[in-house]
């Protein structure tokens, strides 16, 4: 053990505990704040593994609007301070499913990796990654720009209030 | 024609403007401020001057003066039958109702209450701000001189009197 | 030198747990954020991958998940918004998928009422 | 080694505690000046300099009120939240040439960026924990504001990394040259305004508006938790301005800048955070409405219209 693998793990632990916060709070306001935990967790682990930028594309899209997004709409459908009653559903087929994903997953990793080592990376990693972006990997992103401006375009759309033509104009007056 | 965010540039030059003038600012506990000549900071009373006709509490807008008095006679020698004299017992003026009008001072016909300049008499007890006769007494001390009268204007009515009973006689 | 296996135990403790969320809750927006838990999970797992062979395509790849996951959460939100003004409840057990939304049925009362009215009157 | 990371962590953290407290004492002098008045004057007494002091032993002294209703944990810890990322970027704001910084870092723009977005997380923390409606309002309308101007900000400070080639801040002073003023006039006025919008001062301060939200997400904290939001303001005042300058109007070139290069550094953020004081002093606030609409119909076309122009120079210049 080194000790980038100390600080991994311990990292990977606070990230697990996050992700285990947010998924049983019954607070809707606190499930948003430990997502936050976690993601920043998946940061610095990133960092760790010396994916620099990635880290930092991390903190700025997840934690900086995401997050921030979701809780914006946590707080804009009225969520309680204090906890909710009817947030959850039967645990057991979750469970389950869960279980065996995680578990399942963990299992093989660490049969497959369990004793594997690699050196560990070198920082700076954003030339690198620009290079690739738009080297190899351009096209793929010209489409996933295409694909934010549908997404743009579509959150508009659904967001917008109901068009007027749903009301008749008699009714319509009231505006 | 206005340009637009013109205001925007005139806020600008006008708040630098005055970052570069000095400030007026007077230090008040430090630097005793300059009062302009008859401010009103407290109310002088000349308790020998008052006949206690109450004049002034009746007027008084927001009844701040508390006035008490008995009779007292008085015998005037050579004269058939003893005076009557008011003596003042207690006239208290509430400074935390009185909103400083001046009234009282102009209605008075015997010149017993005066504009001080004094005023700094604040209290930690709102009680303490009503001032007896004595306290209003003491104040007439800092009550400046009335100011001369002006070389041009009209002679005031006493001369004119004076003048007219000496051309008369 | 490091093991890859511990961030990658880690990615599939995420993983589970985001299944598991996407499974238990029935708040939309709690759906929601276990989606983006999983799919933080992948990112990891990209990562470290890049680690282990000394590349960067994972990490592109990476970037691609989390600009999606941007693109997804937008168009998510506007819909649980939609479904929040138009129901007061984000719950996703109660959205039936085949009714008109409940803001339509009052418009019709009046006039029943009204209908009634006249035939006392 | 070891003892020069220490050293380094040291000084930051001494500008962290010293250079809002100046910003603070200038804001409130200049304000008073500009209005006609004086300012303090007792505290310290040299014309009130220790008048900070002072208010810090003040809000020590006051009692820590945490409302009944409100989400305790999360209220608590909401002012810390908003500190600490100002105090991350810090660390990586260039002060003078060479390696004159408190941690050379090859993406430290992109990692000022990202933390400065960190910030939003705490305003909606604070809003929503204090359990009263007018902190609401005031959180949500800085959510809207902070993730709208998240945009222009960004795409203005990606115009200068485009145009010096690079994401580390030193390197892009390093880069910078003087005809950059005018070339990139229109991202420097888009990434001021825009971090004036991030820092949530007036004329864009809507989120704690005080003639509508009583003070908005502030307004439930009391003593050190509210100092803690103060500074935080403050060091957003630094950060901003020292970003302002060493992105945009060259950071420590000048005159013998191998020399006294930090002490232009210091001299253009002080004159860049004086703008952000005159500007609270001589513009009214804006409407919520306006603010957005600045964003996105003027501040956000002109950054992408600077980025097209950056990029065309580019490509002709190589």
């Amino acid at each position: 053990m080194t000790l980038q693998d100390v600080l991994l793990a311990v990292v990977g632990l606070v990230a697990v505990a996050g992700g285990v916060a947010v998924v049983s709070t019954r607070q809707l306001v606190r499930a948003g704040l430990w997502l936050v935990v976690a993601l920043g967790a998946v940061a610095v682990e990133f960092l760790l593994l010396g994916a620099e930028f990635a880290a930092w594309v991390q903190v700025l899209i997840y934690v900086g609007a995401v997050v921030v997004l979701l809780l914006f709409a946590v707080m804009l459908t009225r969520a309680p301070i204090g906890p909710s009653t009817d947030l959850d559903r039967p645990a057991l087929p979750a469970v389950l499913v869960g279980a065996a994903a995680g578990l399942g997953l963990a299992a093989l990793f660490v049969g497959v990796f369990g004793q594997f080592q690699v050196p560990s990376p070198a920082v700076g990693t954003a030339e690198r990654i620009g290079d690739a972006v738009f080297g190899d990997w351009v096209l793929p992103f010209e489409v996933l720009s295409i694909l934010l401006l549908a997404a743009l375009v579509g959150a508009i759309v659904l967001s917008r209030p109901s068009a007027p033509q749903e009301t008749p104009v008699a009714q319509g007056s009231s505006r | 024609m206005s340009i637009p965010g013109a205001g925007l540039g005139k806020g600008l030059a006008v708040t630098l403007k005055t970052l570069v003038t000095p400030s007026t600012t007077q230090q008040y506990p430090d630097v005793a401020p300059e009062l302009p000549p008859r401010s009103r900071g407290v109310i002088a009373l000349r308790e020998e001057n008052c006949t206690v006709c109450m004049l002034c509490s009746r007027e008084c807008p927001d009844w701040c003066i508390y006035i008490d008095s008995h009779k007292e006679e008085v015998v005037v020698p050579g004269a058939a039958r003893p005076r009557q004299r008011n003596v003042l017992d207690r006239f208290d003026i509430d400074f935390s109702l009185c909103m400083y009008c001046g009234i009282c001072i102009e209605v008075c016909p015997f010149d017993a209450l005066y504009w001080s300049p004094e005023f700094e008499y604040a209290e930690y007890d709102i009680r303490d701000l009503m001032h007896d006769k004595d306290r209003l007494g003491e104040w007439m001390a800092t009550v400046p001189p009335p100011p001369p009268h002006d070389p041009l204007g009209e002679p005031s009515k006493e001369e004119t009197a004076v003048a007219k009973r000496a051309s008369a006689s | 030198m490091i093991r890859p296996v511990i961030p990658l135990v880690t990615a599939a403790l995420l993983f589970g747990l985001g299944a598991y969320g996407v499974l238990r809750r029935r708040n939309a927006v709690l759906v929601l954020m276990s989606v983006e838990l999983m799919l933080n999970a992948v990112n990891l797992i990209l990562v470290t991958g890049d680690t282990m062979r000394e590349r960067v395509t994972g990490q592109v790849f990476a970037l691609f998940v989390i600009v999606i996951a941007a693109a997804e959460v937008g168009v998510g939100l506007a819909l649980v918004l939609r479904l929040f003004r138009l129901r007061q409840d984000i719950n996703t057990d109660q959205v039936a998928l085949d009714d008109e939304p409940r803001a339509a049925t009052p418009a019709g009362e009046p006039a029943l009422a009204g209908a009634s009215d006249g035939e006392q009157a | 080694m070891t003892w020069e990371v220490v050293l380094r962590v040291g000084l930051v953290a001494v500008a962290f505690l010293t250079l809002p407290l100046i910003v603070g004492q200038t804001e409130h002098k200049v304000m008073a000046h500009m209005q006609a008045r004086l300012g303090p004057m007792y505290a310290g007494a040299f014309h009130g300099w220790a008048q900070l002091i002072a208010d810090g032993v003040k809000f020590a002294q006051k009692e820590d009120v945490t409302p009944r209703a409100a989400d305790g944990p999360v209220f608590r810890l909401a002012p810390a939240v908003a500190l600490l990322p100002y105090l991350l970027v810090l660390l990586v704001i260039p002060l003078g040439p060479g390696d004159l910084v408190g941690q050379q870092l090859d993406v430290g723009l992109f990692f000022v960026l990202a933390v400065v977005g960190v910030g939003v997380v705490a305003v909606l923390m604070a809003a929503w924990a204090s359990a009263n409606k007018y902190s609401l309002l005031g959180g949500l309308r800085a959510a809207a504001q902070l993730l709208g101007y998240e945009l222009p900000f960004v795409l203005s400070a990606a115009s200068v990394a485009m145009a010096a080639g690079t994401l580390s801040l030193p390197g892009i002073v390093a880069a910078w040259q003087p005809w950059w003023l005018l070339w990139q006039l229109p991202a420097t006025i888009v990434f001021f305004v825009s971090g004036l919008a991030e820092i949530r001062r007036p004329p864009f301060d809507m989120p704690i508006a005080d003639s509508e939200l009583v003070f908005g997400y502030m307004t439930e904290y009391t003593g050190l938790r509210f100092a803690f939001f103060l500074l935080a303001e403050y060091v957003g005042i630094v950060v901003i301005s020292s970003l302002t300058a060493a992105l945009f109007l060259g950071g420590w070139h000048g005159p013998w800048a191998e020399s006294v290069g930090w002490l232009w550094m210091l001299l253009k953020t002080g004159a860049v955070a004086f703008v952000v004081i005159w500007l609270r002093v001589a513009w009214p606030r804006l409407r919520e409405d306006q603010l957005q609409r600045l964003c996105w119909l003027v501040l956000v076309p002109l950054a992408l219209a600077q980025l097209v122009l950056t990029a065309g120079v580019r490509v002709a210049l190589s």
